[in-house]
């Protein structure tokens, strides 16, 4: 039987593999695509824990943030699509116009 | 009392009415059809009605003592109003207030005004619910319904690089640390089985899994160090500050500031109250370590700034430190209300300093002169009433005593070697001693240098200069007065721990 | 109500004399000040105050106090009122003031009305100062006299004043945050047996045998220690004492010369008064098992001052190092423990307010003719300038310590005092070398005037060297006259000072 | 009743009054204030006068005039009036010689048309004031208060002519010698306050008396530094002596006496020579019952008087200025009187004050006569032959001269020979250390006969050697009336105290001694106290004295030798100088004389102290001060802002590095906490 720990190991490398997508890379996309998944790894420890402790609020939040995060990308499209128009590229280390 | 008739939802109507106040602004935009017609009069007068009366009920709520003895709970303990929320809606409203009328004047020449004071209420909606969560779910709605908005905000002035780079940085941080916050959050749950704070409390068991709990609070405490800049979560602070419209840095520098300590205040007396987590991480250490690499950093990288806003910027961080006294020094020896206390006091006289000298920026932004130290030189002569309300912001700030703040800071420090950590306080004081050197090199370019050149200022704007005003009264009058503030700071912290 | 009046009195005239035109903000702010010194002087023919403010039996005259600020526990007062200790020093304050507002009509020049409204700004702080009761509102006046002196300095200064002005802050709020510390420390570690911050409540409480508790790893005396010596290192700065005195010559040569009487005469009494009422009155015990080196302190300060100032060559510094010396014979006087040696530093602090203040001015009178205060520039002034010369003569003796004049009563009060101590070990051989600065002091002062007022006529800037104004040297004849009053007459101030110092030595803690 | 004694105050006043009358008011008034002051000594000679009458008929006054200070459960400080033959004797000798002065001034300032007159009379009126308070002072603190305040006047007047560089340096040196000795002074004040917890002079309060009774065993007193009472008395009688020393020009702090000449001739006369110089001499006259307790202290004194005596004497022997002499021989003369008090001669040492105030204020006015008529030039050798074109001021002059040079029967001589007569029977009794002083005061006599007489031949006698000298300026009356009443004082002041003659005939002629002995017992100021059979000095200094010759072989035989020392040096005097040309005999010296000429130096090394040890080390501290206690400062300031700017370069502007950092951060703190709370 897969146990909950199992769940935590997966819900860990998902995270990790999110943080490590963010240090690598530099498109602006990626970044935000690398966020989603540390988000989601969140949510698998949501439902897990929720199945482990036998109370809905870890499910129903999971919901919740699958929600924020849908509204976080909206938000972060807008702001990449300025980006491109501002500086011609979505190159999140591009922008360094006010370094120090 | 009065209040006893009203319902219990009642208690949230400073959210309530933050939040009606934005979909009305939406109303108002979606009736005029021509894009960028609506008369900017109207919005900020809806605008400032609307702050007014949140401020108007958290004073009320605060003088008649609502959820102030017991707490009010609401939506099965989702949240809750206590002293700690109505302290915190005073301060967003009064921010919201002056940034409001100040950025009738900032905005002036902006298409998409309606859009940005609705998404300034919103913004300040989640920073006021923020004082009222009471469970991890609810607090990280109220996180990111301050935070989303306010990264649209910072990128306002789209056609601004300076802009929409800090938009970028601000959203690009901001995602990463609520994805760790929420990480930190599910794995609490899992170690605890729960999102609610008082349960989180009491489901702990030092035993049972102790690095899963002590990852997810230190996850936690990332979220919260984020949304109140402290080192290391504070990157992003620089730059959204200088790039953003300069309203909207004062605001998210001194609301959103406020509110994240609040979420943190409550969150480690409720939900992670040191004796009950001791055995798994000793959170005051931790909080030890934030406060001094946050009051150090913010303050020596600000000695050295050219630029006006980032210096500010950087203070704004250094002050984050000072806050974060609050946390640390709640040590068993320590008076809790009062250390506690403190931290709140100091936020509500920054939320009016801070405002008011990011506002003068704005004015002189505004006004064209320049956004270095040497292009204010000789601004006194030109603009000697905004000059003088710069002076008491700065000189406040620095904790001296032309303002409040040199009373919020005072306290802090006392209550920090009350606790027994006269050597954070010594930090602190180290600390604060530098800020005088570079706040006074602004008043220094204001009254003393000789102006570079002639300015061309040709208007007084009205909004701007009534926020810097009023900033600047409130700012010295709670010096005599800080004795009302203080009451009702210290029974709010009274009440959590 | 009268000492609020007083405070309201300077607030309001400052805000006045902001308003107010350039061309009248001299004379009416000259005129607003008479109100204080006028009302300051009541005070003192009306003082009915007993022994020490701050200690059991005392009763402050014109006291108040009202309910501030509630802390968790602890109560913030507005609560001010005057003992024998302070009323000299309001005194003191008041008649600088309006002196320095005299001799500023001459030398200041543009936005006459913000200059003096902050130099009334300055007098409400000082004031406060001396009058406040409480830690708070003591502290608020404490730290608020560096903001009118920071734009005093920065605006109306010499060539470097912006690096004189800007160490002078810094520094001073360093020593104020290292002195707020250490007296936060000391509340805290006495508990729940305070429960307002009045100076009052905890120096008595302190005097109380086990007041003090486990604070912060620190057992009750090494917390009192540790208190002790961070208080000092604060309020060492401000004195200043030698070696934290190193921002006083620089501000001094650039303030503008009625800042420098300001500055030299009562900001840096606020050093050792602090010191009077916090270290000394509030921790005895530790004063006097630590009063050897405090001795040091006060000996190196004196000589090593008096040899700095034989080095310099610009009148000014050579008065500001001067004051180093003579603030050195203060903590002599108080290390002591005796009725002259408390009561002889009190009484030093008014002296040396008037003389330096006195000296200050007439240095700048002769700026204000010769555009320079080099000692080599210019010579024989006696033959221009006789009336200021005259002046500056018996200023110099004056701080030479001359008989009749003020400063002899108030350092051979300081020597008697010390001399006989019990407190101090040794006391007879710190005095006898802290003695030796009266030489020293005549050596500078007299090598100065040499070079400057006598001998044969010369200038070297190329200035039309005319008699100063009326309205310079009558600030100059009435500090004189105070300095001359004081020193024939030193039970003016004297009686009510030992009144107030008498019952420091009653407190136990000996050695 | 109201006696003498009610108006004492008015004695100092009156002066004090003149200040101010002068200072203020001096421009408008006739003569420029002069006669201000002339009034007001007038005023307190007679009120002087009508005090030492009194206190001949055997009145005497000690009474608080004024609380200084009113000490609450310590010591208080008062300025009080002492008044007993000894005060009442120098406020006499003071005022008539202030007056003198003020008259003399009319001729040589008013006279000669000088500027800043006022002035000038403010401040001989002010030194008339603090001097006679000085002299009534019944306690040590207000003593010195009053010292110091001659010691202001001093350097006033000294620095009169401010516009010339040499006064003002005079001047400046003056006050700084004397202000070394009086920190002594200070120091021993505030030791004897502190061990006594009184400075007063007499009475059974006073401090001498307490002393005797502490070393009697009758009293305990608080010492210091461990010491015991004889040795602690000591240290303070040194201590005061300091100033003594100081102010009396003693050897080495003798320095700023001849400098001092570079004042106007009628203030060297007043203060350089007749009364403030005194100061330190009348000041241990005043508290001898104290010094009386310490043989040590006594001992000191002697050789400090017997030496400068000497050595005064012989820098004197090749000056070629006037005043010059005349500064060098007052030092030689005090000298005596240090050395007549400490061989035990008290009546002595009062009685040389009294002829020496006398006669030297007559040869300095005398000088000052010549001076005007020399058109300000006081170079000996530039004069001669005066003296038939000014008599009054030769005869005058001369009068003086025979009175310094001991030669009988000028008042000069008796004084002179108690002096030595006293240190020699002293030494003789069991003080052989008097002996050397003796030796010294005695070869002392020889010079003194020698440059006395070089200076009145090469002035009055031989052929004129310039034009001024040919052609004097005249002088009016107001010089020639204090030159005439001085030197008919000079040639008869012997006679109040004939002790040689009373020892040889047995007649009574010892007045001055009577007078002294007249104080009340309560005081504890009469001679016999102090030298009486039972007296101090006999029971604390052990001093006795011994006749080898039986006594009125020993006083004829010390006489006669030093009349003939005296006659000698005169004589020598003579045949080299008096004659149409002298030429520089004293030349032959060689090395010796450039010794002589440059003081043995004295000067420059004082000078070396000052200028090459004191300042250096001065700027050495100034340099320590900017570079190192104000380095640190400013590296504070520099390291904090470098330590900013370091800080600040973490912020790259990438926010790639940021996501890094956080991440990094975060790590980091998840293993340092991890470790600390035991979660692996």
């Amino acid at each position: 039987m897969v146990g909950v720990t199992h769940y935590l190991v997966l819900s860990a490398a998902v995270f990790a593999i999110g943080v490590f997508g963010i240090l690598t890379r530099r498109n602006a996309l990626l970044f935000l695509m690398s966020v989603e998944l540390m988000l989601n790894a969140a949510n698998i420890n949501l439902v897990a824990f929720s199945l482990h402790y036998g109370n809905l609020s870890g499910q129903v939040f999971a919901l919740f943030v699958m929600a924020l995060a849908a509204a976080e990308v909206a938000i972060g499209l807008g702001i990449i699509l300025v980006l491109d128009r501002n500086f011609g590229g979505i190159d999140v280390t591009v922008p360094t116009t006010m370094r120090r | 009392m009065a209040l006893i008739e009203l319902p219990t939802w009642a208690a949230l109507a400073p959210a309530l009415v933050l939040g009606a106040t934005a979909l009305v602004l939406f109303l108002i935009d979606s009736i005029e059809p021509e894009p960028d017609t609506t008369s900017p009069t109207l919005l900020t007068g809806v605008g400032l009605a609307g702050a007014l009366s949140a401020l108007g009920f958290n004073v009320w709520y605060l003088i008649a003592g609502t959820g102030q003895t017991t707490a009010i709970e609401l939506f099965g303990g989702q949240l809750m109003v206590d002293g700690m929320t109505l302290v915190l809606g005073t301060i967003v409203a009064s921010v919201l207030a002056l940034v409001v009328i100040a950025s009738y004047d900032y905005i002036a020449e902006e298409p998409h005004q309606a859009e940005y004071f609705s998404l300034l209420f919103l913004a300040a909606t989640g920073m006021t619910l923020l004082g009222s969560v009471d469970s991890f779910a609810t607090a990280f709605i109220a996180l990111e319904l301050s935070s989303l908005p306010s990264y649209a905000l910072v990128s306002y002035l789209k056609d601004n690089r300076g802009s929409v780079e800090a938009g970028l940085k601000y959203f690009l941080v901001g995602a990463l640390s609520s994805a760790i916050f929420a990480y930190g959050i599910s794995l609490v749950y899992g170690a605890t089985g729960s999102l609610q704070f008082d349960a989180v409390a009491s489901a702990v068991d030092p035993t049972a899994l102790p690095g899963i709990l002590g990852v997810g609070i230190v996850m936690i405490v990332g979220g919260v160090a984020f949304k109140t800049a402290s080192v290391p979560f504070h990157f992003w602070a620089p730059e959204a500050y200088e790039g953003a419209p300069t309203p909207i840095s004062a605001f998210i520098s001194s609301a959103s500031k406020a509110a994240g300590f609040v979420l943190a205040f409550r969150i480690f007396t409720t939900a992670f109250p040191i004796d009950a987590v001791a055995g798994t991480i000793d959170w005051l250490l931790l909080f030890q370590v934030l406060a001094v690499a946050t009051m150090v950093l913010g303050n020596f990288a600000a000695a050295t700034q050219e630029n006006v806003k980032r210096m500010l910027a950087y203070s704004s961080v250094g002050h984050a430190g000072y806050v974060l006294i609050a946390l640390a020094a709640l040590t068993p020896q320590a008076n809790p209300d009062l250390v506690l206390g403190a931290g709140m006091l100091h936020l509500l006289v920054y939320g009016f300093m801070n405002t008011g000298a990011f506002l003068f920026v704005g004015l002189a932004e505004y006004w064209d002169v320049g956004r270095t130290f040497e292009d204010y030189n000789g601004l006194a002569s030109e603009a000697p009433v905004a000059s003088v309300a710069m002076t008491v912001f700065l000189f406040s700030l620095a904790g001296l005593p032309v303002g409040a703040g040199f009373l919020s800071k005072y306290v802090l420090f006392g209550a920090a070697v009350g606790a027994g950590l006269w050597w954070l306080a010594a930090i602190g004081a180290i600390a604060s001693a530098l800020s005088l050197f570079y706040y006074s090199r602004v008043v220094k370019a204001l009254w003393i240098e000789e102006p570079t050149e002639e300015f061309e200022i040709d208007s007084y704007p009205v909004g701007l200069y009534t926020a810097i005003v009023v900033a600047a009264v409130v700012t010295v009058l709670l010096l005599p007065a800080f004795g009302l503030a203080s009451e009702e700071a210290i029974a709010a912290a009274g009440a959590l721990v | 109500m009268l000492l609020e009046a007083l405070l309201a009195s300077v607030l309001l005239g400052a805000g006045i004399v902001a308003l107010a035109p350039n061309r009248y903000a001299g004379k009416l702010a000259a005129a607003i000040s008479l109100v204080p010194l006028v009302g300051s002087l009541y005070l003192w023919s009306a003082f009915d105050g007993v022994a020490n403010a701050l200690l059991s039996g005392g009763e402050p005259a014109f006291e108040t106090t009202i309910a501030w600020i509630d802390l968790a526990g602890y109560q913030l007062q507005w609560h001010v009122g005057l003992d024998g200790v302070s009323v000299p020093l309001v005194i003191l304050t008041t008649i600088l003031t309006t002196a320095a507002i005299v001799s500023a009509w001459t030398p200041i020049d543009e936005r006459e009305s913000q200059f003096y409204a902050l130099v009334l700004l300055l007098e409400a702080g000082l004031l406060g100062v001396f009058a406040a009761l409480d830690f708070f509102l003591w502290f608020v006046f404490w730290e608020v006299v560096l903001v009118p002196m920071y734009f005093l300095i920065a605006i109306w200064g010499g060539p470097r004043r912006k690096y004189a002005a800007i160490k002078f802050f810094v520094y001073t709020n360093v020593a104020s945050l290292a002195m707020f510390i250490g007296f936060i420390a000391l509340v805290f570690g006495l508990g729940d047996s305070v429960t307002t911050l009045g100076l009052p409540e905890i120096t008595q409480a302190l005097q109380e045998p086990g007041a003090l508790g486990e604070f912060a790893g620190l057992g009750p005396a090494a917390l009192k220690a540790a208190a002790f010596f961070a208080m000092f290192a604060g309020f060492a700065v401000k004195v200043p004492m030698v070696p934290f005195h190193t921002w006083l010559p620089d501000a001094h040569v650039e303030a503008p010369t009625p800042v420098s009487v300001l500055l030299a005469g009562v900001l840096l009494k606020m050093g050792t008064y602090a010191l009077l009422r916090f270290n000394f009155t509030m921790l005895p015990d530790v004063a006097k098992a630590n009063a050897e080196i405090i001795a040091i302190f006060a000996v190196v300060s004196v000589i090593y001052g008096a040899l700095l100032a034989l080095a310099q060559r610009d009148l000014k510094r050579i008065v500001a190092y001067s004051s180093i010396s003579s603030m050195g014979y203060v903590l002599l006087g108080l290390i002591a423990y005796t009725v002259h040696g408390l009561g002889g530093a009190t009484f030093q602090m008014v002296s040396h307010g008037f003389i330096s203040g006195l000296m200050f001015m007439v240095v700048g009178v002769i700026y204000n003719q010769t555009h320079t205060r080099m000692v080599g520039d210019m010579s024989g002034l006696a033959d221009r300038m006789p009336v200021t010369v005259g002046i500056f003569v018996a200023a110099a003796f004056g701080y030479m310590g001359l008989p009749l004049m003020s400063g002899f009563a108030a350092e051979v009060l300081i020597f008697l005092g010390a001399f006989p101590s019990t407190v101090l070990p040794g006391a007879p051989i710190f005095t006898a070398l802290a003695m030796f600065g009266i030489v020293i002091v005549a050596g500078y002062l007299l090598l100065a005037m040499q070079r400057t007022l006598f001998g044969p006529f010369s200038l070297a800037t190329d200035y039309e060297l005319g008699r100063a104004p009326v309205h310079d040297v009558a600030p100059l004849v009435v500090l004189l006259a105070c300095v001359i009053a004081l020193g024939v007459a030193p039970d003016l101030f004297y009686g009510m000072i030992q009144d107030a110092v008498r019952p420091i030595l009653e407190l136990g803690g000996g050695v | 009743m109201t006696g003498a004694f009610d108006f004492a105050p008015a004695i100092a006043l009156l002066p004090l009054a003149a200040f101010a009358v002068a200072l203020f008011g001096g421009n408008y008034l006739p003569k420029r204030g002069a006669l201000a002051g002339i009034t007001a000594l007038v005023g307190s000679l007679v009120l002087s006068i009508w005090a030492l009458v009194t206190v001949a008929g055997g009145e005497t006054y000690d009474a608080d005039l004024y609380t200084f200070v009113a000490g609450q459960d310590t010591l208080s400080l008062h300025l009080g009036i002492l008044i007993d033959p000894l005060s009442a004797l120098m406020l006499v000798i003071v005022s008539l010689i202030a007056l003198l002065v003020f008259v003399f001034s009319l001729g040589y300032m008013n006279d000669e048309d000088e500027t800043g007159l006022p002035r000038y009379y403010a401040e001989l009126s002010l030194f008339s004031f603090s001097m006679l308070a000085f002299v009534f002072a019944d306690n040590l603190l207000m003593a010195f208060m009053f010292f110091e305040l001659v010691g202001l006047c001093s350097y006033l007047l000294i620095g009169f002519w401010f516009r010339e560089a040499g006064p003002s340096s005079a001047a400046k040196k003056a006050f700084l010698v004397t202000r070394f000795g009086d920190y002594f002074f200070l120091v021993g004040t505030v030791g004897i306050f502190a061990t006594f917890g009184t400075g007063m002079f007499a009475g059974s309060e006073s401090f001498p008396h307490m002393a005797e009774q502490a070393l009697a065993g009758e009293h305990s007193v608080r010492t210091f530094l461990g010491l015991g009472e004889q040795a602690w008395f000591t240290v303070l009688g040194l201590l005061v002596l300091g100033g003594v020393i100081g102010k009396s020009a003693q050897f080495p702090l003798h320095t700023w006496l001849p400098d001092a000449m570079e004042g106007p001739t009628p203030v060297s006369a007043l203060i350089h020579a007749a009364t403030m110089v005194a100061a330190g001499v009348y000041l241990v006259a005043r508290m001898y019952g104290f010094y009386l307790l310490s043989p040590t202290a006594l001992g000191v004194i002697a050789l400090v008087g017997g030496f400068t005596a000497l050595f005064a004497a012989s820098m004197a022997l090749v000056k070629q200025e006037l005043k010059q002499v005349l500064a060098y021989s007052t030092i030689s003369q005090y000298g005596y009187m240090m050395l007549a008090l400490g061989g035990g001669g008290y009546v002595a040492a009062v009685f040389h004050l009294t002829t020496h105030a006398i006669f030297k204020a007559l040869l300095f006015l005398g000088a000052g006569s010549v001076i005007i008529a020399m058109h300000h030039n006081e170079n000996m050798w530039d004069m001669g032959g005066l003296k038939d074109k000014m008599p009054v001021t030769y005869y005058a002059f001369l009068s003086g001269s025979l009175a310094l040079a001991g030669i009988f029967p000028f008042a000069g001589f008796w004084s002179k020979d108690e002096v030595l007569y006293e240190t020699l029977i002293h030494g003789f009794g069991g003080s052989p250390l008097l002996l050397a002083g003796y030796a010294m005061g005695l070869l002392a006599v020889a010079f003194t006969g020698f440059y006395t007489f070089r200076m009145v031949f090469l002035t009055f006698h031989g052929e004129p050697r310039t034009a001024d000298a040919e052609d004097p300026h005249g002088v009016r009356w107001n010089v020639k009336l204090p030159l005439a009443v001085l030197g008919i004082l000079a040639a008869v002041a012997g006679v109040i105290n004939l002790a040689p003659v009373e020892k040889v005939t047995g007649i009574h002629l010892t007045f001055l001694h009577d007078w002294l002995d007249m104080a009340p017992d309560s005081f504890g100021t009469a001679v016999h106290h102090y030298t009486g059979d039972h007296g101090l000095m006999h029971e604390f200094a052990g001093y006795t004295a011994a006749h080898p010759l039986g006594e009125t072989g020993t006083v004829l035989v010390g006489a006669a030798i030093s009349l003939g020392l005296a006659l000698a040096g005169a004589g020598l005097a003579y045949r080299l100088y008096a004659v149409p040309s002298p030429t520089e005999h004293t030349d032959k010296l060689g090395s010796l004389k450039t010794l002589l000429m440059n003081n043995y130096y004295q000067d420059e090394y004082q000078v070396w102290l000052a200028r090459d040890v004191t300042l250096p080390l001065s700027r050495a501290a100034d340099t320590f001060d900017q570079s190192v206690i104000d380095g640190v400062v400013n590296a504070t300031s520099s390291v904090s802002l470098f330590a900013g700017e370091r800080v600040r370069r973490i912020q790259t502007g990438l926010v790639t590095h940021y996501a890094t950092l956080i991440t990094l951060s975060l790590v980091a703190l998840l293993v340092v906490f991890g470790y600390l709370g035991g979660w692996f």
